[in-house]
């Protein structure tokens, strides 16, 4: 357990290096901070919250409305599962509250996640935790909430600019990571390539960043040769690798912006006996039982699930008219071969919060 | 008088066909004008060339004495006051009369379109021909016949001079064609030319000045109506004598045997209890009025239809048929009216749409082998001589004679029990009708049941062997032989049910 | 007259239907009978009604438009970086709608006279179109959106119980597209070019160049719910509006359009695009389970369009009544 | 044979595009022109190939199937969950065959016996099956495909550098569905059918079945296209295949198959399906930036469309020229 987690990287504390990685932010990567990039801030964590603001103040009664992405995507399943584990914390400590979840259909409703939020804010709800698909598309909505004093919490990874509040891990970090890990792993000489997600998700574009960046400041025997879309999709990032090995016969390892998209190039890469290091980003179950197979090498696990309960606990914490910063940071780790079986609470060193009445 | 339309040595070729040849002569102001020929002779080509359809050609066509060369139908229309009655009507079935005949040139108010002016102006067209519908029907509830006095309505409404009429009678009742006649007649009265092509001649000594015979391409002659008879006509377009009369040649070959026994057949509101009896080797004939329901009668025997009431005997045992493939199956055939839109896929040669209703002789295994089916093709061309006689040609590329000749071969290639005829020499030239005649004979002959549908009285009287009349969805009247005189039939046939 | 009757008949169906739907979602939840969500199921019909309207012309002339949804996206992203950019709004709404008859022409232009089948021609500009939109802006949201230009478009008006003023904008591109269709010359041609292109050449109707207005009117609309949709979020992104296309078929085919061309109304595809928020809205309030909305949103189309079969069986067994 | 020559002239445009394209990309990049490469290409085109033969069916009948994605992905999950309950994958890949030919069929059951339109009728099916996919999983993937039925259907054979499997599969169901459509009377009679369905009803065709076993076919080969990607991803997930039946369309479209029925060859289809695949690598390959991918894709579309166009006209003429 100890050895797995000094192997990891806990770096939501780490306050340095926050620090240092925001000023690394490349001007393109600072692209959409026209109004608000989360990745800028200076986000503070969970604990540092507890910390200052004490047990989470409840009051009984109240009825949380969180709209995720899209279920059909395990990462916001499983976020859902956090929400109603935070939610049985809160009703086991002996306080009443409910948490709805609701999603679209499908990551391209952007008018349908609309509709919900309109139709939870019809419905009176206390608070609404909001994913939204894209940027912009929950905005009308988030203007109403404002103006009738709902408390809105932006639960990564779209970004609402007029959402009082932003939780979630720092999206550029995770291509840091992911690049400290596979430069470490090639002793910082080789070619490596990226699949990335949709071109316009945040999520996608700061985690490739990310990754670019580092490896231009850190790793200069690294060379990244290729750089293409899969659209989040299996058999697309499959495809593209298999094309990749084709073409640079000495490739030696792929990032993708997504476990999904990382499976895949895993199959590619084992149908050919290739050796190539291959990284992943969210943690999910199946990149897990790879990682244990010994054929994804690493993934970077943001922990939707712990994810979940900070942000109701950050939400109750704002109704009750805490101070909550603009931006708070959950936890992510690396999770390779040597920490893929240790406790997820443990790596991240969680604790549940105390609730008081309010 | 001047000319009104001068041809100057037309050529017109399309893929594989050379289809005009030097085709010279003139029309006269103000009169009307025949075009006679074969199916496949050309004369759609040629009106289609003068009304701007094809726009190449070689040759030069004159209208009062100037060149003209109309890129389209529509330049036509407008610039030369010259329009086209068309052989298969064109018409938007989900606008209104009065928007299909202003089409392209409404009267507006505003940037609106005056409908209040428009329907004014066509009501005023159409009184004067004497239609009974109004410009705001819509147009896919009119008849046949009605469509085709929209078609004129909309020459006048373009104030043409002149005005072709490519085998305008082929869809209508009698009545509708006397109607048409009187139209015809007051038209030229009223100085307008026109040109009428048709293969039923005795229309042609009821109306025309003079006629121009065009055979494979090639102009023949110009005659005088008054100074020529049906035999002289006919021997240009064919080139020798046919006697071009519907009879039976033969007798007695009608059979004992019921082949097809039908009780109380009915279809909702379309016929009501309808019952007859054919045997092997006879001839019935269905007459009745445009919309007497014999259509409908036959699509429903066929499986093309549903009914809702009834029994049908084949051999001896009631089918239910449900569709027309076991129609097919159990031994009915069917020679649709339509045949522009339901004879023949559009896309297909000659091999396939002959083969399409008797695929399963021609294979080898499961697979249709081609050898097979060309070899049928080819045989059905010469018998019946289609021309082209080519069996890779697009069925649709052929004329309409032809076509039907196409659809005849498809049927033959079956071997149903029970063959019906709907409107089988609808477009057909005399050689050509006298040709189906005797397959139709020969048919039978061969121990078939035939029904012949068809509103030309002297077909179904010299063809049947018993004639069954309808009227309103209902049998008016069954007459043997003996029994036939045209007032009796058309009697039965306008108000049969006041007999009974 | 009664032709009047005949042709609002199709549009009474789907009145019936919605009611029908909107009983039983109320039945099971009565928040759905309430003022505020009849405001949301207005809304929610807004951008996929404009858009309807506009495939409605492009299905009545006998094609599809597959790439509204692009033209979209392209509309919001320069439209949106005019007005950041300081462009008067008026005048960027101006060349938004522009942009979108440009793109819509574009479209008509490949069908007629490069001869493609529209299924295929926007197929293609789709792509092109998307790529775009992509190029453009590099990808990123165009941002902070003058309020200027929003309020222009997208406007909470409170003395009116907070209808939103976009919901006017809806009303009149259905009434001017409507009588468009209906009345003018131009909306005849589309019919009868829809109806029997052959018929429309001959009788000198410039087929053409009808189409091409036709695909022109799509890109307006298309326009006019994208800037409607830039200024509701105050962001353009270029990610905007993909699928959007199927809604907008979907809605004219439940209104009863026929997909072959030739037979439509604004009025149908209006009532088309108000069933599917409702059934969507219904869905949200009542909370059904995210997969099991597809599967209800399927079978609702599957029934809206039946519906018109049945109907024009009724209308034919009625017309024959007439005729004894 | 002439016939022979002129049916296959299509084919040829569609071969020459596919080299003149690959010309261009070789000189970019020399490593496109590698056998390797070529392999790739072949092997990406599989899974849309399939499907577009499918497509092919039911286009050429008249119709057209939205819903093959989603087919597709129930498919996926179902087979996949009944090989990892340890069924016997050989039956497995029966039922799932089976599964597909009920899917389509309920698709051409709606159209033939409700009368629905094609494209509204499986834009609802699309909508039905892709709910159904996601409540049988709840969403989840279902994982560890064994391997026994992985190697069944996607297996690199050394021996033959490398080749796959799948990609012979992919040959065997062209010829298969190439021969069916071609020489069979079920073949003839879609050919019939979407050529004038009126006149091959009256011609004693079956139209309605002939229909249902179209969109069966479309069906089974949207179930044969999934069980590849399953054994090639050992992973069955239920979102899988959506958007590919734009795809579909349009290898089916660039490969001459008319949109509106009654023509188009499997073998045209599958240069299509070959077209795509060699234009996407080839993207890949040039490391092309993704926005600019839209547009190309949507512009080599376009222009292999209009080859149809341009074809059929110098057909014309070298006719014309024949008759001189
Ligand atoms: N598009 C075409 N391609 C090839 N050949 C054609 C085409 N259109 C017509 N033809 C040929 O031109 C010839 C003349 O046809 P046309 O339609 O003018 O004959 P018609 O005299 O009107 O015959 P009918 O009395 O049967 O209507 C026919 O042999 C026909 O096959
Ligand atoms: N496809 C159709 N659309 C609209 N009306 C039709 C259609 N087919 C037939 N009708 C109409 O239905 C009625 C019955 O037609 P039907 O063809 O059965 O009569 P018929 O006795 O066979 O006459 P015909 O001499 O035309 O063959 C007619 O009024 C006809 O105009
Ligand atoms: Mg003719
Ligand atoms: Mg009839």
């Amino acid at each position: 357990g100890s050895k797995a987690t000094e192997a990891t990287q806990t770096v939501a504390t780490d306050e340095a290096a926050t620090e240092a990685q925001t000023e690394a932010v490349s001007e393109e990567a600072a692209a959409p901070s026209g109004d608000f990039n989360p990745d800028e801030e200076a986000g503070v964590s969970i604990e540092e919250i507890r910390e200052s603001n004490g047990a989470v103040p409840v009051k009984a009664g109240t009825k949380a409305g969180v709209v995720a992405k899209a279920f059909e995507n395990e990462y916001w399943r499983t976020l859902k599962e956090g929400y109603e584990a935070g939610a049985k914390y809160i009703t086991d400590a002996g306080f009443e509250v409910s948490v709805d979840v609701q999603a679209p259909q499908g990551e391209t409703d952007e008018q349908g996640q609309l509709a919900i939020v309109n139709n939870m804010i019809n419905q009176s709800y206390d608070m609404l935790l909001l994913s939204p698909i894209s940027d912009a598309n929950l905005t009308p909505a988030v203007e109403v909430a404002n103006e009738e004093g709902i408390p809105v919490l932006n639960v990564n990874d779209g970004l609402i600019a007029k959402a009082p509040y932003f939780v979630g891990p720092k999206a550029y970090q995770n291509g840091e990571l992911a690049a400290e890990w596979i430069s470490d792993k090639l002793s910082g000489e080789g070619q490596v390539a990226i699949v990335i997600g949709m071109p316009k998700a945040f999520a996608a574009r700061q985690r490739t960043a990310g990754f670019e960046d580092w490896m231009g400041s850190n790793a200069s025997g690294i060379e990244i040769v290729a750089k293409q879309n899969a659209d989040w999709d299996r058999q697309a990032s499959k495809e593209l690798a298999e094309t990749w090995m084709q073409q640079y016969p000495d490739l030696k390892a792929i990032f993708c912006n997504n476990d999904t998209m990382a499976l895949g190039v895993v199959e590619a890469v084992e149908e050919q006996g290739a050796d190539i290091i291959v990284v992943g980003v969210d943690g999910i179950g199946e990149a897990y039982t790879s990682i244990r197979e010994g054929k994804l090498d690493a993934t970077i696990d943001s922990f939707p699930y712990y994810k979940a309960q900070i942000a109701l606990e950050c939400g109750l914490r704002a109704m009750a008219g805490q101070d909550v910063p603009r931006v708070v940071w959950t936890p992510q780790a690396l999770i390779d071969s040597t920490n893929v079986d240790a406790n997820a609470e443990e790596i991240i060193n969680w604790t549940p919060a105390e609730y008081v009445a309010e | 008088m001047g000319n009104a339309v001068e041809f100057k040595k037309i050529n017109k070729r399309f893929p594989g066909a050379h289809v005009l040849k030097d085709v010279t002569f003139s029309v006269k102001d103000g009169e009307v004008h025949a075009l006679l020929g074969e199916n496949g002779a050309g004369k759609s080509t040629l009106l289609n060339i003068l009304h701007g359809v094809y726009a190449e050609y070689e040759g030069e066509v004159l209208l009062h004495g100037n060149k003209v060369a109309f890129k389209n139908p529509n330049e036509a229309i407008v610039k030369g006051k010259i329009s086209k009655v068309h052989q298969e009507t064109n018409v938007v079935k989900d606008l209104t009369v009065g928007q299909n005949i202003t089409l392209g040139y409404e009267p507006k108010k505003g940037v609106f379109v005056d409908y209040k002016e428009l329907n004014n102006k066509v009501d005023n067209i159409l009184t004067q021909l004497r239609c009974k519908f109004k410009s705001s029907d819509l147009a896919g509830n009119l008849t046949a016949g009605e469509m085709q006095m929209m078609a004129i309505a909309k020459a006048l409404f373009h104030e043409s001079k002149i005005i072709s009429l490519d085998e305008p009678t082929t869809a209508l009742t009698l009545k509708e064609t006397d109607a048409l006649f009187e139209v015809i007649r007051q038209l030229k009265k009223d100085g307008i030319t026109i040109l009428y092509v048709s293969h039923r001649l005795e229309e042609i000594f009821q109306i025309c000045d003079r006629a121009s015979i065009l055979r494979d391409g090639q102009y023949i002659t110009t005659l005088n109506i008054a100074d020529t008879n049906r035999a002289e006509l006919i021997r240009n377009m064919v080139g020798r004598d046919v006697a071009a009369v519907a009879g039976r040649t033969k007798s007695g070959i009608k059979q004992k045997e019921i082949v097809l026994k039908v009780e109380g057949l009915s279809s909702g509101r379309k016929f009501q209890d309808v019952s007859f009896e054919l045997h092997r080797g006879e001839i019935v004939g269905f007459f009745g009025l445009v919309g007497a329901g014999r259509t409908e009668v036959m699509r429903t025997l066929f499986g093309a239809d549903k009914k809702t009431a009834g029994r049908v005997f084949l051999k001896g045992k009631e089918t239910h048929i449900k569709n027309t493939h076991q129609g097919l199956k159990d031994g009915i055939g069917l020679i649709p009216e339509e045949r522009k839109t339901q004879g023949f896929i559009n896309l297909q040669s000659n091999i396939n749409n002959v083969a399409l209703s008797s695929l399963e002789r021609y294979m080898s295994g499961i697979f249709v082998d081609d050898t097979k089916r060309r070899e049928n093709c080819e045989k059905y061309i010469q018998e019946l001589e289609i021309h082209p006689a080519k069996a890779d040609f697009l069925t649709s590329n052929m004329s309409g004679g032809n076509q039907q000749k196409v659809i005849l071969a498809k049927w033959m290639s079956t071997d149903v029990d029970v063959l019906i005829f709907d409107e089988p020499t609808k477009g057909v030239d005399v050689g050509a009708k006298v040709e189906i005649y005797r397959i139709m004979e020969e048919i039978a002959e061969s121990g078939k049941g035939v029904i012949l549908v068809s509103s030309e009285l002297p077909e179904v009287m010299g063809m049947s062997d018993r004639i069954m009349i309808m009227s309103e969805g209902r049998i008016a009247g069954e007459l043997n032989r003996e029994e036939y005189y045209e007032d009796h039939i058309l009697n039965l046939a306008i108000g049969g049910n006041d007999n009974e | 007259m009664s032709n009047f009757v005949k042709s609002k008949k199709r549009e009474l169906v789907v009145i019936v239907a919605i009611c029908i739907m909107a009983c039983i979602f109320t039945i099971l939840n009565p928040i759905y009978m309430t003022g505020k969500n009849f405001l949301s199921i207005m809304q929610q019909a807004t951008i996929n009604g404009i858009l309807a309207i506009g495939m409605t012309y492009a299905i009545i002339s006998g094609g599809i438009d597959l790439s509204i949804g692009c033209t979209f996206a392209i509309v919001i992203v320069t439209v949106g970086k005019m007005t950041v950019s300081g462009l008067n709004p008026v005048l960027a709404i101006f060349l938004g709608i522009l942009l979108g008859a440009a793109m819509g022409a574009i479209n008509g232009l490949l069908i007629t006279k490069m001869k493609l089948q529209p299924f295929i021609a926007t197929l293609g500009t789709m792509s092109v179109y998307r790529g775009i939109a992509y190029v453009v802006t590099g990808g990123w949201p165009v941002l902070d959106i003058p309020d200027a230009f929003r309020t222009l478009l997208s406007k909470r008006i409170s003395s009116l119980g907070g209808v939103n003023i976009y919901m006017f904008i809806f009303f009149a591109v259905a009434i001017v597209a409507g009588i468009v269709l209906a009345k003018t010359k131009f909306g005849n041609y589309i019919y009868a070019v829809g109806g029997n292109e052959e018929a429309a050449k001959l009788s000198g109707v410039n087929v053409d160049r009808a189409k091409i207005k036709a695909y022109a009117v799509t890109g307006v609309c298309a326009a006019i719910a994208g800037m409607i949709q830039l200024a509701s979020l105050g962001t353009g992104e270029p990610t905007a509006g993909s699928g959007y296309e199927l809604d907008a078929i979907a809605a004219a085919a439940i209104g009863g359009t026929r997909m072959a061309g030739g037979k439509g109304t604004i009025l149908g595809t209006v009532f088309g695009a108000i069933l599917l928020a409702a059934l969507k809205i219904g869905l949200i309030v009542l909370n059904v389970d995210t997969f099991w909305q597809y599967i209800v949103t399927g079978i609702i189309i599957i029934i809206a369009a039946y519906f018109e079969f049945i109907q024009e069986k009724f209308a034919s067994i009625v017309a024959k009544k007439e005729v004894k």
